[in-house]
Formats: structure tokens, C-alpha cells, sequence
């Protein structure tokens, strides 16, 4: 899997697309993920969805949005006429539920790859979230692989709030998926104390924002140490150039951005033109140079060899 | 929309405190252009390093001309962010996107409309009233609030309306009471034709019941939440019921925030309405 | 186990006591926590063992510290002296070196609670951290808890990168904690992008200050929801008087100054008179109304029924 | 110490470049009052919501009695923190926490000091110029730095100082070169009893093995990252042999800045000795 270059939206970070581009050309983009597509359409959580924390967003949409039908009638074919590379994220409550919708997708031309969110509740195990657990993340990857066409990529997307991260990136990896991205948002919570009741309607929420960078790079950074042949999308408080370059050192061959769209909308083209210039800069031709460079021992020259093609996920 | 939106750092060219609320107007070009009455911006807030990530929205007061085009907006200091836009100071820069959201629609021929604003609500009514004037409508104000420092823009709907009617629920101004307490009467002497109203939710619901019992068209904005007022990040919900009968939770910031009244569902605003588009256990589930 | 006041320092953030007392009284504070304390003295992490994120901090000490012994004849004394309340934690490499530790300090007089840092490397299981199985914490709390006279409150402190944190606390309580502190720093990283290094020597470190907040705040949530009768120690991000309660609406019966000590040397002075205020202006005349409020139904009254004492740990 | 170290909210009273160097003058009498030469401040940096939580910490340049107190620091733009300073204007106000640190110790009879400053380490060498001429010292400066605007304080040095010798690395002031590379000169020309360094690490090595060459007492003054300044947190370390031959990892801010050179192990700095007490595996752990 090409990209054009390194800088994807984050999913449920970009709207349908249409948004943005009234800002920037959408196929300009490394890629567009797209939210969460569920089977049914879905009406989410009650409001207020969202809780600012210092240097981070609490958000809990609950996956709203119409369902695949809706969306490959309404959403997709506009990205995919604007020449739009596009990563679908899928949605589900059982491993069934994502093969059904990998299927559904299946025959759909233009989908660059598909990232599976795997921060949703398992509703055959009291609503544990399948990251939570390697066996049950593999099983979801597992079946969504089978029924997804051989040249499409399967993203397994990670939640950092684990015991170990490694683990159940390693179980996703044996499960068949081709490429990893992380961080989903860990599991926060604020209360308002004027009113002394959660702020977010539904309790807890997704933290997000720069506050939750130093996880994600961890994350990103274990798992290219323990996996370091499996392409890495790494996201988590990207904002700027600097930010997706640490991303980047830990080990990502891509970044996601997603926060960062709220305050800035034209923040993908930016973070591209600053990651660039940043490369160029350290005298690294090729993005491939940089990723896990953080990793070579102190002291040693910068790496030469190369594993990972550009950008390739 | 007239224009999609755009960021600009505009610079501050005037602040000024009104009562209760601090007005800054800011120098921006190509926000200013694009505006229509009921369109709002997004201000980023804290300046460099700071903790606060998402922008914070306002309803456009005033736009004009001057220096290529300024926006005035109108805000009363209720946390962190608004507390910095308050320390802003002429000269400073002041990063904003917009127009955004969907502005109120006109009407196509000459009527008689009220304008209801609560608080700060009232700031957008004033450049709506222009535009209806400018159709040959007529315009009657109701403004109301708390008390009288909260009142947003009175001499100016004196100036500017037929009649304008205020109240206070302290009574430090005008009529002791809620601006639905005086709407019933002032529909009633103006004939009015339709009304739009801006305010907090409670009022906007109190409005457009009263609306609806004269059976006239009523155009709220609203407000809710947001993450990024621009469309993508779903925070800002509210159950609208659509033209096919089919309540949906719609985004505040482009499928709002005006909205036909009798179309959103007051009651359920803060849930999620179990006969809504995709309700858990909904019949469209 | 009754303190004047609910503001305590967090272990590692308050030196050995003596530094803050150049602010102010530490025998004002609810309690001091010293930090981790060891068997044997250590050195520590190299340098840089620091490094600045968005609203948070890395880092890396390491349990840097002079030994168990020297602690008792050095630090201790000078604490007690003063009349300071005083919480031991204690730091180890094996359930058995847990208690070890506990039974050095069983006949101390002068100590109101033994803190068990359990996210320690747990040596005999390739140096997984304690804090992160359910039954390895466990083991370590009820090895402590034997060594430790029955009149002194044992308190299982945790961290909040597992897939459960409810899980271990329960683990920890069937092992015979007597009260629970939550959260220590998840494991995070930074990555210097000029250096294109770590920016910790140590690679990882953990994340504290307010950008953690919500993780902490969930935990305390979640945990008090499912253990509602275990009196928790607050502690991730509080910097100001609102921060405290937060947490204590949450659940906390008691709060933990750390990183904001660093900015703020009189910072638990001031978050209690801060906190007292607040409380006030909403007419919780005890700290214990407060304590879990924001669970009560929504809609509902202000809770009146109390299931803790006052600041009792 | 000359008392315990206050937090201040201080004024700014000016600001000024200086070369390479902005100079910051603050009104913090409680702090200027108790500075002795070698103390050190930290400012709490980015206002109110910011995302930096850490203090940055800087040397005390000067110490003046006006408006019951003031002190001076000097600083170059590194990264987010002193960007903001930078940023500062007069009026504004400064959160400072100080005097902090063990000051330089000074002689007991009057002796000749070489005081040898690398960039913006000379910043806190004029205070201890005074004090030294106070007691009778002879004092010479070397002062040195990559370039000519890196060179803090030459002025000064030549108005204080026996003798003043500057280096810069690209020969645009002074002697092409480092200070260690004109030391031994400095020192013998004057027959120096004693050294104070401060500056860079690596400078202050190549100082301190002059100063042993000579067999004189050097006192240097370190830095190392800081998240508190005040002793509480254990991030400030490196390694020092104690008056028992054993060697510490010791707190750059409270047991120093200020050491005796040839304690301090600056080949190991950033390392854990493996003879440090209570290093990994170590005899003592
Ligand atoms: C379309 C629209 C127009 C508005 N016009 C005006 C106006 O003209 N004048 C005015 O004073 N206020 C207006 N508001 C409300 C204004 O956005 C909030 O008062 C402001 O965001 C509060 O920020 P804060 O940091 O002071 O408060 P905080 O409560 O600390 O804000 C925390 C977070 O919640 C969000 N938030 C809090 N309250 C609101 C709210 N009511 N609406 C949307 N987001 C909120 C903020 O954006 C921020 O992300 C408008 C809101 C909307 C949605
Ligand atoms: C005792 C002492 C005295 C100092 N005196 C001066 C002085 O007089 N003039 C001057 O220009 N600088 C001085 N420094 C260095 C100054 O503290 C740093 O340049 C400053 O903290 C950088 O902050 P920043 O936000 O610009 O950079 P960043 O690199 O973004 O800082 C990030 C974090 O690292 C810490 N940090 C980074 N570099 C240093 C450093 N060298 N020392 C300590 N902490 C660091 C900061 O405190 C902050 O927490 C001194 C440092 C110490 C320890
Ligand atoms: C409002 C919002 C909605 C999100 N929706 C989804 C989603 O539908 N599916 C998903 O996998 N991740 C979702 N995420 C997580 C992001 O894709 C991303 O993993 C996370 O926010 C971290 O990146 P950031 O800090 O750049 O936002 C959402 C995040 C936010 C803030
Ligand atoms: C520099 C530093 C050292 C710490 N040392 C310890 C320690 O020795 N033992 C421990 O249990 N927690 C330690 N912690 C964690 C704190 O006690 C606390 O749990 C955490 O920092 C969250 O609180 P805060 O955000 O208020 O700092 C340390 C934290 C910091 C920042
Ligand atoms: S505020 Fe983001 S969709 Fe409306
Ligand atoms: S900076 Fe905290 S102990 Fe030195």
C-alpha cells in the first residue's frame, strides 16, 4: 500500500471529508480514515459529548453516523470521485458483526485499506472493549482479514489502556493483520464541579489531544522494538511537524491526526509541509530513514539500512 | 452558505466592556466578506503552549468595512477561554475561522418579524435586523435576561425596532419576567409574521411554544457545545426532526445553528430520543 | 486512621520533607508521603531523568534513595519530630522483599500508614510491574499486610495502565488492603527531535501532572463505583483547590499533591484552603458529603447517607 | 544559606537585549534581599493555562536595592519556556521561587580568584566579583563563547576585572579558541589561588583539569535539568565524590550548583557510576 504521504486524518477526526475540503483538497491527503462505520446506523451518546482537559479532549460520540448502506451510498463515493485515498474504520459489537461488515465492503473499489477499531465493546463478553484483550482482538482481526479482498491492508487499530501493549499488537500480528495504528483514546473522565456531575453525558469518554502524546509514542515505540517488520500509523496528539517526527523516531512509518483538526482544519497539509522541512532539515531523504531511528543505539551513526518502504503502511 | 470558511489571523483592533459582556472587534478580512446574520466564528484561545485545544465559538454582532473588513463579537467571561479573550488588548492577534453554520434564512417578501434575544443572544439579532429592513420588514425586539446588566444591545433595538420591549427576571429593567411572559403581546400588536430568537435553550423552547400557538414560523439558533464548530467532530448534536418525519441527531455547527423551531425537540435535547435515526434498540436500528 | 486534613503529598514529589518545610509546616500537611523507599540504597536512573510534555511530565528517578536503613536513622526521625503524619512507601523487587521492608518498619513508632508502590519491576517475573496483574499485587499486599501491625492502615497503591483497574483493585482488597491510592504515572515517553534520542536516559518514564488527570479521576470513578466501602487516596494532575474536589466527587476520601509541588512549593496549603472554600460555597459542611457525590443519580438530591469518616483513609 | 528560599510574584521593572541575550529585570524583593553570589532563581513560565508546567531556572545576574529589590537574570532563547520571557514586557508580572541553591563559598583571606564564564555563565560571576574585591580579592574574568554576541558581560569584566580575557570559537572577539585554552596563561600570569567556573559541562571538565594541573581549588557552578529547583523531585542529579571518598548521585540544585571541581565526576555525568552508592549491582547496594 502507497500513500501520496505520511499524513492521514485521524477516524471520526474528519467528518464525512466534505468538511475539510472546504479547507484542503481531500486527495491531497496521505490518507482520509474515515469514522467508525457501523452495520446500522447509530445515534450515538446523549450530549455534552465533549469535556476540554489541560492539553486534552474527552469525547464520547459513540460512534454516531448512518451505517454502511448509508455510507457507501452518500459518504464513500464522494471521496472516492475526488481521487481521495481512503482508510475505512469498522465498527462492531462481535467478531462477526466486523467480518459482516469487512464483506460488505469487500466488492467496494477505492477503498485503500481497512482500519479496524477495535475499542468497541464485545457484547458477548459483558462489554469488554476487544483491545483490551489480545485473544479477542486477534479474533476480530482474524475474520475481517478473511473476508477482506487479499490486496486490501487490515489495520488493527490499539488502545494503549492495556497491561501490555505488545501483546495484544503480537496477537493482532499472528491474527493477520497488516499494519498496526496507534493510540486509540485511553478511558478518561471529568466532572464538572459546579455541578458536581460527570461533564460527558455518558460518564466516560476518549481522551485525546497532546496530553495523551507521551502514551502514544511509548506505545509506538514498543511495539516497532518488539515487531519491527510491521508498519506502524502512529497518532495521539499530533499537531505539529515536530510532534509526527517523534512518531516517527519511535517507529511509525505514518501519522494520523486528529484533535489537532478541531483548532487548526488545514492542520494535515501543514503538518506535512513542517515534517518535510523538518526531514530535509536532518538531511533524511527519504521518510523511510527516519522511522524508528530513535531505536539505534546511543552514540551510533544514523541508520543506513532501510526496512520499511515510504510511507508504505 | 455564502462562501466556505476560512482561518484568519486577525488582529484586534478595539475592545470594550458593555455591562456585563466584553465586545472585541477584530480585523479579518475574509470573515468579514462572507458573513450573513447568524453565521458565527471560532476563536482559538490561550496563545502559544497553552492547555486549552479546542476554539471557542461566537455569534458575529457587527461587520464592517473597515481596514478590508472586521467582526465584532460579544462574549460574557464564563471560564478559562473567555477570561483570556477578556485580558485581549488592541493590537493583539487573534486566530478565527469562520463564517461558519448555516445563518438564519429570510423571508422572500416584506413581513413584520420579532426578534427575541436572551443575553448575549441578542448580539446576533442586529445585523439579522438590517437584512430584514433592508427586504422592507418590519422589526419588533424583545430582549431579555437575568438582570439589567445583562441585557445585550437595548439602545440599539430602540433605535433600530418598531418597538422594543425588555425584560428582567429581577425587574432592574423593563417588565419583571421572561421575554415569553411579553412575546404573546407583542406578536399580537405587531401581527408578527415570524419570529427569531436567540438565546439559552430554555428560552428558545419557551419561544417557539409560543410560536407555534399563533402558528406563525419561528427560527432559533442554538447552542451547544462544540469541539469544532466546523462540521467533523459530532460533539455538538441536538435531536431536529427532518422533513421526512424522522428525528436525527444533527450538528448544532452546519446543520444549525439556526433552526425552525417547531423542528427541534426541546424536551430531548441532552438525550438521545428513542424513536430517533438509530436510537440504541430504535426501530432504524 | 483519622489525618487533620484530606491534602497529602505524593510519594517522590515531597524530597525527604525537610525541603518543603522551608514553605511551610509539614505537620500541617494531611499527611507526608515519603518516596519509595528500598532495602538497599539506590541510585537511581541516569540523567536526563526529566522531560516536559504537554500539561505533563516524564519521568525517570529510578526509586532513587538512600535504603530502608539509613531512611530510619536519617529521614524518618526528623518527620516524626515534627509531628507530621507520615505514610511510608515502600518499593520492592519481590513479594518477599515487600515484606521484608514492612517488617523493618512494623516496630517504628511515628508511622500512620505503609503506601506499596506496586508498580515496581517484579524481578521473578521478567520484571513485570506488580501493578499490572491482579494476583502478583495481591501477593504483595497480603505478604505486607502480615509483616504489618494491625493498627497500621496498609494503602495498595496502583497504576492506571491496565486493561482493568477495577480487577486489581479488587485483588488488592482481597488481599487485605485496608485503602487504595490511585493513580502512579503510566508508562510514557518522549522523544527529543533535534537529538532524535529518548529524551528521558532511561527511555521510558511516567507521566504525571494534569494531562493524566482524567485517568485518574476514571479510576477513582470506576473503582469506588465497584468498592464503594474502600476509602481511596486521589492523587494525577490536582494542582488546584477544583482538581482536589474533582476527585474526591469522584470518590477520593483524600487527595495527593505530586508534580504541582514542583511548580508550587506551597501548592497543598493552598489546594487545601482552596478545596475548604469550595466545599463550603456548596454547603458540604463534611468532607465526607462530597466524597463519591457526582454517582448519585442524576437529578437526584444531594446525598445525605455518609459511609466515611472524614478524611479516614 | 542566607535564609530560605519565598515565592514572589514580581513586576517586571525593564527589558533589554543584550548581544545574543535578552536581560530581564524584576522587582522580587523578598528574593533579592537574601541572594548571595552562585543562587539561583526558577520562573514559572507560559501564564495562566499554560501546558509547561516545570519552572526554568536561571542564574541571579545582579542584585539591586531599588524599589526594595531587584534582581537581573539573563538568558538565551533555548525552547518554548524562554521564548515566553523572551516575550515579556515591562509591567508584566513574574512568578519567581528563590534564592535557591548553595551560593559560591567565598575565601577567607583576601587571595587572587580567576573567574572564568562560558556564554551566559558569566551572567553570575560580577556579583561574585564584588564580593571577592569586597574582601580584598584580585580578580581576572575569562570569558569565552562560540561567537562574539555569545560572550556575556565582556564590558563589565574589563571595568571589574585585573585582567579580562575572552575567547570565541570562531575568533570573531578575542583569542580564537576556549577558555581552557588561555587558562593556564590566566592562571600563571597571575599566580591564581583559586578558580570559579561556570557554564557549559564540557567547560567546565577542561576547567576544572587546569585548576588541578595548578593544584588551586576551583568551584564550579553546574546545571542540569530541573523539574523543581527546590530538592524534592531527584531529577537534577550527577554523580559527586563526598568528603568520605564515596561517590553520590547529588542534587545539582540543592546540594549545588556550586561544587568543588574536582569532586564532581564529569566523565560519568548522565551515567550511574558503577562504584555510585547504590548503583545497579554496585558494592553498596
Ligand atoms: C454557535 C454559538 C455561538 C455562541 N455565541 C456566543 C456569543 O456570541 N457570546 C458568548 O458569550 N458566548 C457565545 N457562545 C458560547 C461560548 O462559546 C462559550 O461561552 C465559550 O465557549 C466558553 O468558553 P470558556 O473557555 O470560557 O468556558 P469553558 O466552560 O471552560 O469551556 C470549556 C469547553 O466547553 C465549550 N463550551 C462551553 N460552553 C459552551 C457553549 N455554551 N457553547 C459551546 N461550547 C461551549 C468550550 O468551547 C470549551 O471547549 C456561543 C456558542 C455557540 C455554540
Ligand atoms: C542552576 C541553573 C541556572 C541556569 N541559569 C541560566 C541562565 O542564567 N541563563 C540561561 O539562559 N539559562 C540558564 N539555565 C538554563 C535554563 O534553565 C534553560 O535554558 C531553560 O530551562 C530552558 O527552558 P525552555 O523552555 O526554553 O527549553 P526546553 O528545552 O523546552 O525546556 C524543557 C524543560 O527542560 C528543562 N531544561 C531544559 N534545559 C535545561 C537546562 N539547561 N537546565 C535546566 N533545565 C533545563 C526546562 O526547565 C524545562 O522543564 C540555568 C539552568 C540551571 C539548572
Ligand atoms: C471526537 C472524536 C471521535 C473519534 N472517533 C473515532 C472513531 O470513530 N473510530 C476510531 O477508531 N477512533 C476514533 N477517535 C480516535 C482518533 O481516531 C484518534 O485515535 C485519537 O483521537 C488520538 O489522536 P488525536 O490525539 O490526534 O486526536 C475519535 C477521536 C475523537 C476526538
Ligand atoms: C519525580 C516523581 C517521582 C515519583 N516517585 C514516586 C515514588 O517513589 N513512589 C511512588 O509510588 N510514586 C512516585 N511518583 C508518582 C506520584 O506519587 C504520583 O502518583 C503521580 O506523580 C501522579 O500525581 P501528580 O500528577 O500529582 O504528580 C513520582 C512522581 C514524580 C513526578
Ligand atoms: S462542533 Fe464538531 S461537529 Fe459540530
Ligand atoms: S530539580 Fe528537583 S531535586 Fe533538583
Amino acid at each position: 500500500m502507497e500513500l501520496p504521504n505520511p499524513v492521514l486524518t485521524a477516524s471520526g477526526c474528519g467528518g464525512t471529508g466534505r468538511e475539510l475540503a472546504q479547507f484542503s483538497d481531500v486527495a491531497r491527503l496521505g490518507a482520509f480514515t474515515t469514522r467508525s462505520i457501523t452495520m446500522a446506523p447509530r445515534a450515538g451518546r446523549p450530549t455534552p459529548r465533549m469535556a476540554e482537559t489541560p492539553s486534552g479532549l474527552l469525547n464520547a460520540v459513540g460512534l454516531q453516523g448512518p451505517g454502511v448502506d448509508a455510507f457507501l451510498q452518500h459518504e464513500l463515493p464522494w471521496l472516492v470521485e475526488r481521487g481521495t485515498r481512503i482508510v475505512v474504520s469498522i465498527g462492531g459489537g462481535t467478531a462477526a458483526e466486523y467480518a459482516a461488515l469487512a464483506r460488505r465492503l469487500a466488492d467496494v473499489p477505492g477503498i485503500t485499506a481497512i482500519e479496524v477499531n477495535l475499542s468497541c465493546p464485545n457484547i458477548e463478553d459483558r462489554g469488554r472493549v476487544f483491545a483490551r484483550e489480545g485473544s479477542a482482538a486477534a479474533e476480530v482481526i482474524a475474520s475481517v482479514r478473511a473476508a477482506t479482498r487479499y490486496d486490501v491492508p487490515v489495520i488493527a487499530k490499539l488502545s494503549p489502556d492495556v497491561a501490555d501493549v505488545v501483546a495484544v499488537a503480537r496477537a493482532c500480528v499472528d491474527g493477520g493483520a497488516d499494519a498496526l495504528a496507534m493510540i486509540n483514546t485511553p478511558v478518561g473522565m471529568s466532572i464538572d464541579v459546579d455541578t458536581m456531575r460527570p461533564a460527558l453525558a455518558a460518564g466516560t469518554g476518549g481522551l485525546s489531544g497532546p496530553a495523551v502524546r507521551p502514551l502514544a509514542v511509548r506505545c509506538v515505540w514498543q511495539v516497532h522494538a518488539a515487531l519491527p517488520g510491521v508498519p506502524i500509523v502512529g497518532m495521539g496528539g499530533v499537531t505539529t511537524g515536530r510532534d509526527a517526527l517523534e512518531l516517527i523516531l519511535a517507529g511509525a512509518c505514518a501519522v494520523a491526526v486528529g484533535t489537532a483538526l478541531f483548532n487548526d482544519p488545514y492542520a494535515c497539509p501543514r503538518i506535512l509541509r513542517e515534517l518535510e522541512e523538518l526531514l530535509q532539515r536532518r538531511g533524511l531523504d527519504r521518510l523511510a530513514d527516519a522511522v524508528g531511528l530513535a531505536h539505534r543505539p546511543a552514540g551510533s551513526q544514523q541508520r543506513t539500512r532501510t526496512d520499511l518502504e515510504e510511507s508504505s503502511l | 452558505m455564502a462562501g466556505s470558511p476560512v482561518q484568519v489571523t486577525g488582529t484586534v483592533l478595539t475592545t470594550r466592556r458593555v455591562d456585563a459582556y466584553h465586545a472585541l472587534t477584530v480585523v479579518a478580512p475574509g470573515i468579514a466578506d462572507r458573513c450573513r446574520p447568524g453565521h458565527f466564528v471560532t476563536a482559538s484561545v490561550g496563545g502559544p503552549n497553552t492547555s486549552m485545544l479546542t476554539r471557542r465559538a461566537f455569534a458575529v454582532h457587527d461587520v464592517k468595512p473597515d481596514y478590508g473588513g472586521t467582526v465584532e463579537l460579544v462574549f460574557g467571561v464564563r471560564g478559562p477561554g473567555t477570561a483570556w479573550l477578556a485580558d485581549l488588548r488592541a493590537r493583539d492577534t487573534l486566530d478565527l475561522v469562520g463564517p461558519l453554520g448555516r445563518p438564519f434564512p429570510l423571508p422572500r417578501d416584506p413581513c413584520t418579524c420579532v426578534l427575541v434575544g436572551g443575553e448575549y443572544g441578542s448580539a446576533s439579532l442586529f445585523a439579522l435586523a438590517d437584512a430584514l429592513q433592508a427586504r422592507g420588514c418590519r422589526v419588533d425586539f424583545v430582549l431579555g435576561a437575568p438582570s439589567a446588566d445583562r441585557v445585550f444591545g437595548a439602545l440599539r433595538a430602540r433605535r433600530m425596532g418598531e418597538t422594543t420591549t425588555l425584560t428582567t427576571e429581577d425587574g432592574s429593567l423593563g417588565m419583571r419576567g421572561k421575554v415569553t411572559d411579553v412575546l404573546p403581546g407583542v406578536i399580537a400588536d405587531a401581527r408578527a409574521d415570524a419570529v427569531y430568537a436567540c438565546g439559552p435553550m430554555d428560552m428558545l423552547r419557551g419561544v417557539t411554544a409560543v410560536a407555534v400557538e399563533f402558528d406563525i414560523p419561528v427560527q432559533v439558533a442554538v447552542e451547544e457545545r462544540m469541539a469544532c464548530g466546523i462540521g467533523v467532530c459530532m460533539t455538538c448534536v441536538l435531536p431536529v426532526i427532518g422533513d421526512d418525519g424522522v428525528t436525527r441527531m444533527v450538528r448544532a455547527c452546519t446543520d444549525g445553528p439556526a433552526f425552525r423551531g417547531e423542528r427541534v425537540r426541546f424536551e430531548d435535547v441532552g438525550t438521545i430520543p428513542f424513536d430517533a435515526l438509530g436510537a440504541p434498540g430504535g426501530r432504524h436500528a
